[in-house]
């Protein structure tokens, strides 16, 4: 194969070679990776998930035990520094991890999956069902949960955290379940729904499958949100020292820390590595939110780059609307650059 | 009415960059002339609409415009480059200069607007001076043009069938009166007397106005009878270009002479299509040489490894040009 | 007509089953408002005050809760809201009238000018993917992702103090009676500074990510390069063809916030002692007040359905594809 | 696609058949209308019967925006319908959905008009095509069964090589790549009907007749009853064995295609084959045709409010005082059997008189 | 206009005109109902600056004879069950009628005949007026509530209640009393008092004008406080000498004088093995009651109870029985762990085994909210497990909480003890038979521990209907030997009525150099500080 050699060459090097299907492929399965900082999210993620396994077990000090280091500011003895009987608190970072991971996720994924299940059956179905649905959706909406929560778990002598995981996500999954619904509503008409359909496919595999993905954009910011907003209600939760959870989580230490005035103290190490962390973890599900743009919308899978370099050095953007142009800046018009163009050509075609 | 509005020069579009890229376009060299009609046909997923979005810039990512130029001789002033604009630039070039009916029009109306805004908006972009009014009867006398009645202005898109949501795109097209119109299959969910009458109005414009058509579609008839000037579009090269009538009597290419056996004729009586055995080729690993070739009845030695480039096939023709070594050029392409 | 007197129904049983959910939760609770009074008092209510109390509330009577329930009917279809045990004899009606103005003020407005700043941002986010403003968003979702109480003590301790131009807490200057005069207004204006800086900073990031993920799904759409082919102004493209196709989720989701302005920010009047609504649903639901409870269900209920209805009705206007055939 | 054949049912048995088929689609336009009592409508399809038979094309053409994509999803069932009856196999049919559903389009397969919108963008082709092989039970055994069967389909329908398309994006596809991919859903499911809405519009020539000889081929094999919608008059001549034109909502000529396309007797359709661009007559610039643009002269008519009588009278040449008033029956045309017309002008009461006229004038 | 506006003049600061009171208690509704434990002028406390009660009663020094207020004299018959009171002659409303007997008489009277406004639950008879004196009968003996009658009740006009339809739902827009001052405005933040213009029947108060603001919690309040916002509260502040006293060493103070209410652990007797009172009194031994106070209370909120006897100092010295007279609380571990093993037990390492050799383990619990409480029971598990006793800590809700304390449900918890005159409130809440309800039966008035001893029970019948002090000693000392030898109840830490303020503008608060009050605005007493303030020098 003779290419006609244009500034391409410098530009694409490797042009000629055949990229195997399968890998491309494989590799289109794994470029979410390949976003930075979407990789920057699940690294964090990954560590959050991981203290909340093992934090318990790395923890350099008993989270409860006192010791005779009263409020003192971040030291080598004490990374974070101690609460006023004494306590560790980077122990109680490490061991309130895992009720703060746990209830995010587990009510996160609940409120996410009843919201869709609700919201996009509702959308998606009409008639009887879309009725009935969205009552249920609007009561629960109006149900506020911060209250119910307040009520159920004093209902119950002693509520784990995963129960407060499972009362935030049921009563926090019908705002997602709104606005799933309205664009579900807009979604169904599409040609390719009515064109899945048309081939037969089943409503639920319509709803999971062609409507689902389409909706990714409005799950995974929602998704983000209701994790933060979990997460948020718990250690609210135990801040304002309405929940029975016995065990550390990030709120029981901010609760301390507001309990005994830490920032009129001026102990603010007992303040701001719980705030920041649960920061952190916010931040996290935004950065990985980052990863799904291209699932999102398959036509911005672009390699993952959305700066390409020309051949003289500049760097162009990728960008609809706006095809770069990769060949140098051209000599200003009118030019006779042909003429040469297609000598070259003719050169290379008979050699 | 011969000379040249806008020239498009040795341009390559590919999709992707590095090596994932695909070539989609590959040194396409076309000349539209002011007034003229230009007919560009060719297998299907042989970068016409590439060919059309990548002149104007307007391909998605990842398509970039990987060489050439594309010059536009505006009626007065000098040429520009298209390709090197500045985006504010090119904002003011497009559609004022250059228009675009693109392949696909559900997709090209927004479904949240009316038709109306989006045909006014236009105008108004490009005219802030004109009066509302004045838009708005610019706007019900150019669907009329179209053959749709004014009380569709009010319509969203998705309550317009397919054929309608193309004449409103046609409108719009026409709407500031550009030097150049791309048209990408726009008629293709017309029925024919919509179509001719489209056409015969296109047509009428153009002699008023005097404006270039680059005219892409499938309907080899049609664009006999429609257009100038045709080329046709093989493997992302241009592989044959001739006047209308010239090309429909005496194709020189194998590969438009096997078009030209296989459409079906609505009068006369019925004759055998032969079609063109064989399938497309794959971009992505181009056949050596003339990339028709493995499907050529009429392949012979050179075919295989040498790329034909497209030039007169005679001194005495200088109007048509070919790429197959069966009438290997006498010149390179000059116009 | 038919359509309108169906969804008029509709909301009307919505209505019914909220309230009636709304009637019974408060009512599984054990204990009731006496023993929570004494509790909360810790010893300085003297339990011989027990009985005097539930006289006092009315707790004497032994009415069975259906007949509760129908008498909070009867009572709700005259307007009747009940007296708040927490504030006896208050009226529920005046305990909420004090605060939902203060609650609607504050929340009401920072929830729009955050729905609108998040939006704006989103769509500069989601049209220019991979910018500056894109960049801006893991920031954003940082600050919104502090704990609200957390943000609102820093920036107390921060920014409020003795001679700071921010007051730590509440709604206006203590003294000042609640009037539309040069004194009030602004006193009411520079102690809502500080709370509406941090409701913004906290709940912005949401409208700005739910608005940028659309922005991205948007902006491949073949109309935008359709309409960047006529040759429109970045400014429109991104804003009448983008994002207008874009906000659609935005708008319904802002709807929905809104009927939640009533609610309130429980947290932000903890931490400034703003006087709104949301401490007081919070106190309520800890003295079992089961009159003011019920009735700022009541409110809430009420602005979220008629949210909800602007919602439905958004989307209808919007987006001319879900108007049923 | 199997070839397995099931004991061979008579050729020309009607399949699926529509009688006095209507849609109406409801419009709100102002407020005002919202108070009205009459709700608008668009009268999308009147009366309209088809039988597609085991074995035969039945095209579809007529003007744009005259109801063929709405008759289509009708018969698909996508619309419900505002009156008449869908038989399949002569049995009254109306499946919302489910069960049902699934099992009538297991037997009748609808392909979209448009390949840009049909084909959901976040799915490759692969995911297209195996949901519909597997769906209805044509994904052979095994990952190689499947791999096998998408690559016929590809091949079918000259996606070749089918690895290069198998995991391609619909937006990284031409728009005849895309139509093809469609098609290729389609004739997954194995059905006996095919509906096909302007199939081929977007191919270019050698590619569509590959198509329509690949569909002319299933149809005698596998006896398939096809409904083409086309706007390429030329190409219902050749390929499908009727043709009925509809034009406005209504049908209004249909019969043998070689009849149709080549005496047409309905005004409407000679204005139609009159209008089809002619290679032979190369023009140049197809302004002055035939005067095809002059007598298709006005506007077509508005469907809120169609025209009363036969819908085509305020473009016929030929119009009559009856025809804006009376609605024209279909009348059998005596060219050929079966043959047949809605349109005063066949009225053997008209022709009569008209026959003495037009002698008395051509003398 | 712009000149009408009730907030024209509130620019001026002058100083030393305000005083700016806080309390924690959140947004108020307007309700000036002097009898309701919940409307805004008892929660803020402002009622005693509009009303006043009969006698003046100091609860920091309880055995201290009433000073006469309203009322000059009152003079108790000797079975406590009536009291005779001389109204003083010289008061008036602040609508400028006379305070009569009349008024005292009616207001005894309305709160026999509504339950609902009797919340000290005392048995009123009758109340009747003769000339200047009303005599006030009760049912039963009130030597133990004498406080109750006299100082807790806020004497209102009869000509402006007689006209009330129902006084215990009437949120009295505009009080009329004898007090110095009256209502100006009302907002749910602050409410504004101003000082009579005359007519009252003192020396009318320095402070002009008094604001009392309502802080939705703690934190907001210590804030308020620490910044001078608020120039009295009282409230819980945490290391009040860093957040509060730092900000301005020279007026910021905090005043907690204990009173005779106090808070403990209490056991459940009727759990194996806690009904071993050698092991309660084990347990009793080795909790660290200074560290709890300083680590838990900042030093300052619940003053450590050190007499045996579990009676705070000063408050309760004076009922301190001979045989306890300076006997005080250490903590002695090595005491306790030989008390246990003479008793049976078993030391193993670190783990406790009672006499059948299961090893002693306890659940503490208390509501996850309350910070003190829950520092204080971090305290007492480490205590515990110096004796091998393996404590963990349940934080409970609150409304579980209470009903489980109640009810019986729970092993150990940290809570209150009514407060009084005299001691007998303390040790009725910790040890009457009378109110002794089977486990799962509420208990509200006390008894959580289900303690069963006859002889406490009688000792506290015959304390409260004694008509000679000696019997009132004897059972006194009864209840006190019970209460160290069978530690139904770990004493902890004492009740304070005090309170933190400045005296950057006003001086003249109570100390302990000057006790002649409690300083907490919400108690009776407040009137008294108020009219004790003078504007601070310079
Ligand atoms: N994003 C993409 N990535 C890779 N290949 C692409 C992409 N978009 C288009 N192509 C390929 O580029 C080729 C040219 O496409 P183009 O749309 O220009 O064809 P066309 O000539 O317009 O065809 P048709 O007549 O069918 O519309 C096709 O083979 C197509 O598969
Ligand atoms: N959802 C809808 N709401 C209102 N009107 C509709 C709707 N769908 C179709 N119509 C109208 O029904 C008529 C018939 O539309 P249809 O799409 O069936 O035409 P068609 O014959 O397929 O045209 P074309 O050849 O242009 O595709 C048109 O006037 C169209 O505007
Ligand atoms: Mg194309
Ligand atoms: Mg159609
Ligand atoms: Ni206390």
């Amino acid at each position: 194969m003779t290419l006609s050699p244009s500034s391409i060459e410098q530009v694409i090097p490797g042009q000629g070679a055949m990229a195997q299907p399968s890998a491309r492929a494989r590799r289109r399965r794994f470029r979410f990776v390949a976003n930075a900082k979407a990789a920057t999210g699940l690294a964090i993620l990954a560590v959050y998930a991981l203290l909340a396994v093992i934090g318990p077990w790395i923890a350099p000090y008993d989270p409860d035990a006192r010791s005779v280091d009263v409020l003192q500011a971040p030291s080598a003895r004490h990374w974070f520094g101690t609460t006023h009987l004494g306590q560790d608190i980077f122990s109680q970072i490490l061991v309130g991890a895992r009720s703060v991971v746990v209830v995010g996720l587990i009510a996160g994924v609940l409120a996410t999956i009843l919201s869709v299940l609700i919201g996009v059956t509702a959308g998606y179905l009409g008639g009887a069902a879309d009725e009935s649905l969205s009552a249920l959706s609007n009561v629960f909406l109006v149900i506020p949960a911060l209250p119910l929560i307040i009520i159920v778990a004093s209902l119950v002598d002693q509520a784990g955290e995963l129960l407060v995981a499972l009362i935030i996500g049921l009563t926090s999954w019908a705002w997602g379940a709104r606005v799933l619904r309205a664009q579900t509503l807009s979604l169904r008409r599409r040609d390719y729904v009515e064109a899945a359909r048309a081939t037969g496919e089943r409503t639920w595999r319509i709803i999971g499958f062609e409507i689902l993905p389409n909706l990714t954009a409005i799950i995974a910011s929602g998704f983000v949100g209701t994790v933060i907003f979990a997460v948020m209600s718990e250690i609210t939760l135990a801040f304002i020292g309405i929940s029975s959870v016995s065990s550390w989580n990030w709120g029981t230490i901010l609760f301390w820390a507001q309990g005994q005035q830490a920032l009129a103290q001026g102990a603010w190490w007992w303040f701001v590595p719980a705030g920041l962390a649960i920061a952190l973890l916010g931040t996290a599900l935004a950065l990985i939110n980052f990863g799904i743009d291209e699932f999102v919308s398959p036509r911005l899978r672009t390699g993952g780059r959305t700066r390409i370099r020309t051949a003289d050095g500049r760097t162009v953007r990728m960008r609809v609307g706006f095809t770069p142009v990769l060949a140098p800046k051209a000599a200003p018009v009118p030019m006779q650059r042909s003429a040469d163009v297609r000598d070259t050509t003719r050169e290379d075609q008979t050699a | 009415m011969n000379d040249k509005v806008l020239e498009i020069r040795g341009l390559c579009v590919d999709y992707g960059v590095g090596a994932e890229a695909v070539r989609a376009v590959r040194d396409v060299d076309l000349t539209l002339h002011r007034g003229e009609v230009l007919g560009l046909a060719g297998e299907s997923g042989s970068g016409k609409s590439t060919l059309a979005y990548g002149l104007t810039r307007l391909l998605p990512p990842p398509g970039v415009v990987s060489g050439g130029q594309v010059v536009y001789h505006p009626a007065d002033g000098p040429p520009v480059d298209v390709l090197t604009l500045s985006p504010a630039r090119l904002r003011e070039f497009r559609w004022a200069e250059t228009s675009i009916v693109f392949q696909g029009a559900m997709n090209s109306l927004n479904p949240v607007h009316k038709v109306s805004t989006q045909l006014l908006d236009v105008i108004r972009a490009h005219e802030p001076k004109s009066t509302a009014a004045g838009r708005l009867a610019r706007a019900k006398e150019l669907l009329r043009l179209v053959g749709i009645s004014a009380d569709r202005l009010d319509s969203y898109p998705h309550q317009l069938s397919g054929g309608m949501r193309q004449r409103v795109m046609i409108a719009m097209a026409l709407a500031l009166e550009p030097q150049v119109v791309i048209m990408d299959e726009p008629t293709t969910a017309l029925d024919v007397v919509m179509q001719r009458q489209i056409l015969g109005q296109l047509a009428e414009l153009r002699d008023r106005l005097g404006f270039a058509v680059l005219f892409i579609t499938h309907d080899l008839s049609l664009l006999v009878e429609f257009s100038d000037r045709i080329a046709i579009m093989y493997g992302g090269r241009i592989v044959e270009e001739a006047p209308a009538a010239r090309l429909y009597a005496e194709p020189l290419h194998p590969y438009t002479e096997g078009l030209l056996h296989s459409f079906p004729a609505l009068r006369g009586p019925r004759r055998e299509l032969t079609g063109i055995p064989g399938s497309p080729p794959d971009l992505r690993a181009m056949p050596s040489g003339c990339a028709f070739h493995p499907r050529c009845p009429k392949a012979f030695d050179p075919c295989d490894e040498r790329l034909p480039v497209l030039g007169p096939p005679g001194v005495d023709d200088p109007t048509r040009a070919v790429a197959c070594w069966l009438h290997p050029a006498v010149a390179p392409l000059s116009r | 007509m038919r359509f309108l007197l169906q969804r008029l129904a509709f909301y009307l049983f919505t209505a019914w089953a909220a309230i009636t959910l709304n009637f019974f939760i408060p009512r599984m609770v054990p204990g009731d408002p006496v023993q929570s009074l004494i509790s909360r008092n810790q010893g300085r209510i003297s339990a011989d005050a027990i009985a005097s109390l539930r006289v006092l509330f009315g707790l004497d009577s032994d009415r069975n809760l259906w007949e509760q329930y129908v008498a909070y009917w009867g009572q709700l279809l005259h307007g009747d809201l009940g007296l708040s045990f927490t504030f006896f004899p208050a009226p529920v009606s005046e305990v909420i009238g004090n605060s939902l103005p203060w609650t609607v003020g504050l929340v009401g407005v920072t929830t729009i000018v955050s729905f609108l700043l998040g939006t704006a941002l989103g769509v500069g986010a989601g049209w220019r993917r991979g910018s500056w403003i894109d960049g801006l968003l893991p920031a954003t979702t940082f600050l919104s992702s502090i704990p609200y109480f957390w943000l609102g003590l820093v920036a107390i301790a921060v920014f409020a103090g003795p001679g700071s131009f921010f007051p730590s807490s509440g709604g206006y200057e203590p003294g000042l009676v609640p009037a539309f005069d040069a004194y009030f207004i602004p006193s009411a204006l520079q102690h809502s500074i500080l709370p509406a800086a941090t409701i913004l900073v906290s709940s912005m990031s949401g409208w700005i990510l739910s608005m940028r993920n659309m922005m991205v799904t948007v902006s491949s759409e073949d109309y935008i390069t359709v309409a960047h082919a006529k040759g429109l102004s970045e400014r429109r493209v991104a804003l009448s063809y983008a994002a207008r196709n874009a906000l659609l989720p935005n708008v319904s989701g802002f709807a929905l916030s809104l009927g939640f302005i009533v609610g309130g920010t429980l947290l932000v009047e903890i931490v400034f002692s703003y006087p709104g609504l949301g401490f007081q649903l919070f106190q309520a639901v800890g003295s079992k007040d089961y009159p003011l409870m019920q009735g700022i269900f009541l409110i809430i209920t009420i602005s979220v359905l008629v949210a909800n209805l602007l919602a439905d009705v958004a989307y209808l206007l919007l987006d001319p594809r879900t108007r049923k055939s | 696609m199997t070839t397995t054949e099931s004991a061979p049912a008579p050729v020309d048995e009607v399949v699926l058949e529509a009688v006095g088929l209507t849609k109406h689609f409801p419009v709100r336009r102002r407020l005002r209308s919202l108070l009205s009592r009459t709700p608008t409508v668009v009268h999308a399809v009147d009366d309209v019967s088809i039988a597609l038979r085991r074995g035969r094309v039945t095209a579809l053409v007529g003007e744009s925006g005259s109801g063929k994509s709405t008759v289509a999803r009708l018969l698909a069932q996508l619309y419900p319908r505002t009156a008449g009856d869908i038989r399949l196999h002569g049995t009254s049919t109306r499946v919302r959905g489910g069960r049902p559903f699934r099992a009538y389009v297991r037997r009748v397969q609808l392909i979209l008009q448009d390949p840009f919108a049909s084909l959901n963008p976040v799915h490759t082709v692969r995911y297209h095509l195996t949901r519909s092989l597997r769906i209805h039970g044509n994904a052979g055994t095994g990952p190689d069964g499947l791999e096998r069967a998408l690559a016929d389909l590809l091949t079918r329908v000259s996606l070749t090589p089918p690895e290069r398309y198998l995991d391609a994006f619909p937006h990284e596809l031409s728009g005849g790549q895309r139509q093809r991919v469609a098609i290729a859903r389609a004739l997954g499911a194995n059905p006996e009907v095919l509906l096909a809405d302007e199939p081929v519009s977007m191919l270019d020539v050698s590619i569509r007749l590959g198509v329509l000889n690949l569909l002319q081929d299933l149809k005698d094999r596998l006896n398939l009853a096809i409904l083409y919608i086309t706007h390429d008059i030329a190409s219902a001549r050749y390929f499908a064995d009727d043709t009925i034109v509809m034009y406005a909502g209504r049908m209004v000529e249909g019969g043998d295609s070689e009849t149709v396309t080549q005496r047409p007797a309905h005004p409407y359709t000679r204005l139609l084959t009159d209008s089809a661009p002619d290679p032979e007559r190369i023009t140049g610039a197809g302004a002055d045709a035939t005067g095809a643009g002059e007598r298709g002269h006005g506007e077509p008519p508005s469907l809120i409010h169609p025209p009363a009588g036969c819908r085509f009278h305020p473009r016929c040449p030929h119009a009559m005082a009856r025809c804006a008033s009376e609605l024209p029956p279909a009348i059998p045309v005596d060219d050929h059997p079966g043959h047949w017309a809605a349109c005063w002008l066949f009225d053997p009461a008209t022709v009569a008189a008209e026959n003495g006229v037009a002698e008395e004038a051509t003398r | 206009a712009c000149g009408d506006s009730p907030n024209a003049n509130k620019k001026s600061g002058q100083a030393a005109t305000v005083l700016n009171v806080g309390m924690p208690n959140g947004p108020q509704a307007e309700n000036n109902n002097p009898f309701l434990t919940t409307s805004a002028a008892a929660s803020l406390g402002y009622r005693w600056q509009i009303y006043e009660p009969l006698m003046m009663w100091n609860p920091v020094k309880p055995a201290e004879p009433f000073k006469p207020w309203l009322a000059t004299k009152a003079e108790w018959s000797a079975d406590y069950k009536s009291v005779k009171v001389t109204v003083r002659d010289n008061a008036t409303w602040s609508d400028g009628q006379k305070v009569t007997a009349e008024d005292v008489a009616f207001t005894y009277n309305l709160v026999k005949k509504f339950p609902a406004l009797n919340d000290q639950g005392v048995p009123y008879t009758d109340a009747t007026a003769s000339g200047n004196e009303v005599t006030i009968s009760m049912s039963s003996p009130q030597f133990v509530n004498q406080q109750k009658v006299l100082w807790r009740v806020p004497i209102v006009p009869k000509h402006l209640w007689e006209k009330i339809g129902d006084p215990t739902t009437d949120p009295v827009k505009q009080p009329v009393g004898s007090g110095p001052y009256t209502l100006k405005s009302f907002t749910p933040a602050t409410t504004t008092l101003t000082v009579r213009d005359s007519g009252y029947w003192q020396d009318a108060p320095k402070v002009k004008e008094l604001r009392f603001t309502s802080y939705t919690d703690n934190s907001a309040q210590t804030t308020a406080l620490a910044n001078g916002e608020s120039e009295w509260s009282f409230v819980f502040i945490p290391n009040y000498q860093a957040v509060f006293v730092a900000k301005d060493q020279k007026n910021h103070k905090v005043w907690a004088p204990p009173v005779l209410g106090i808070h403990g652990l209490y056991l459940n007797t009727t759990k194996k093995p806690f009904d071993d009172p050698t092991l309660r009194k084990a347990m009793n031994m080795v909790v660290d009651r200074a560290d709890i106070f300083t680590t838990a209370e900042a030093a300052y909120f619940h003053p450590e109870v050190k007499s045996v006897t579990g009676l705070p100092s000063p408050a309760g010295d004076s009922f301190i029985a001979a045989e306890y007279k300076g006997q005080e609380h250490k903590v002695d571990v090595e005491g306790a762990k030989a008390l246990l093993t003479g008793a049976g037990y078993k030391l193993d390492g670190t783990t406790l085994k009672d006499k059948s050799g299961k090893p002693v383990t306890i659940k503490l619990t208390d509501p996850a909210g309350w910070s003190d409480y829950q520092t204080s029971l971090e305290i007492v598990k480490d205590n515990l497990s110096k004796i091998g006793i393996a404590a963990t800590i349940d934080k409970a809700n609150q409304d579980a909480w209470f009903r489980n304390v109640e009810q019986g449900n729970f092993e150990a918890t940290f809570r209150w003890t009514e407060s009084g005159a005299t001691p007998y409130d303390i040790y009725r809440t910790i040890m009457d038979g009378r109110v002794l309800k089977p486990i799962g039966t509420a208990s509200p008035a006390g008894n959580f521990g289900r303690f069963q001893s006859k002889e406490a029970t009688d000792a506290l019948v015959s304390y409260a209907n004694a008509t000679d002090d000696a019997t009132r000693t004897t059972a006194l000392a009864t209840l006190q030997k019970i209460f160290v030898e069978q530690v139904p109840m770990i004493p902890v830490g004492a009740d304070n009525i005090g309170g933190a303020y400045s005296t950057k503008n006003w001086t003249g608060w109570p100390d302990d150099a000057n006790p002649y009050g409690a300083l907490q605005p919400t108690q009776p007493n407040a009137l008294d500080v108020v009219l004790h303030l003078k504007p601070a020098a310079g």
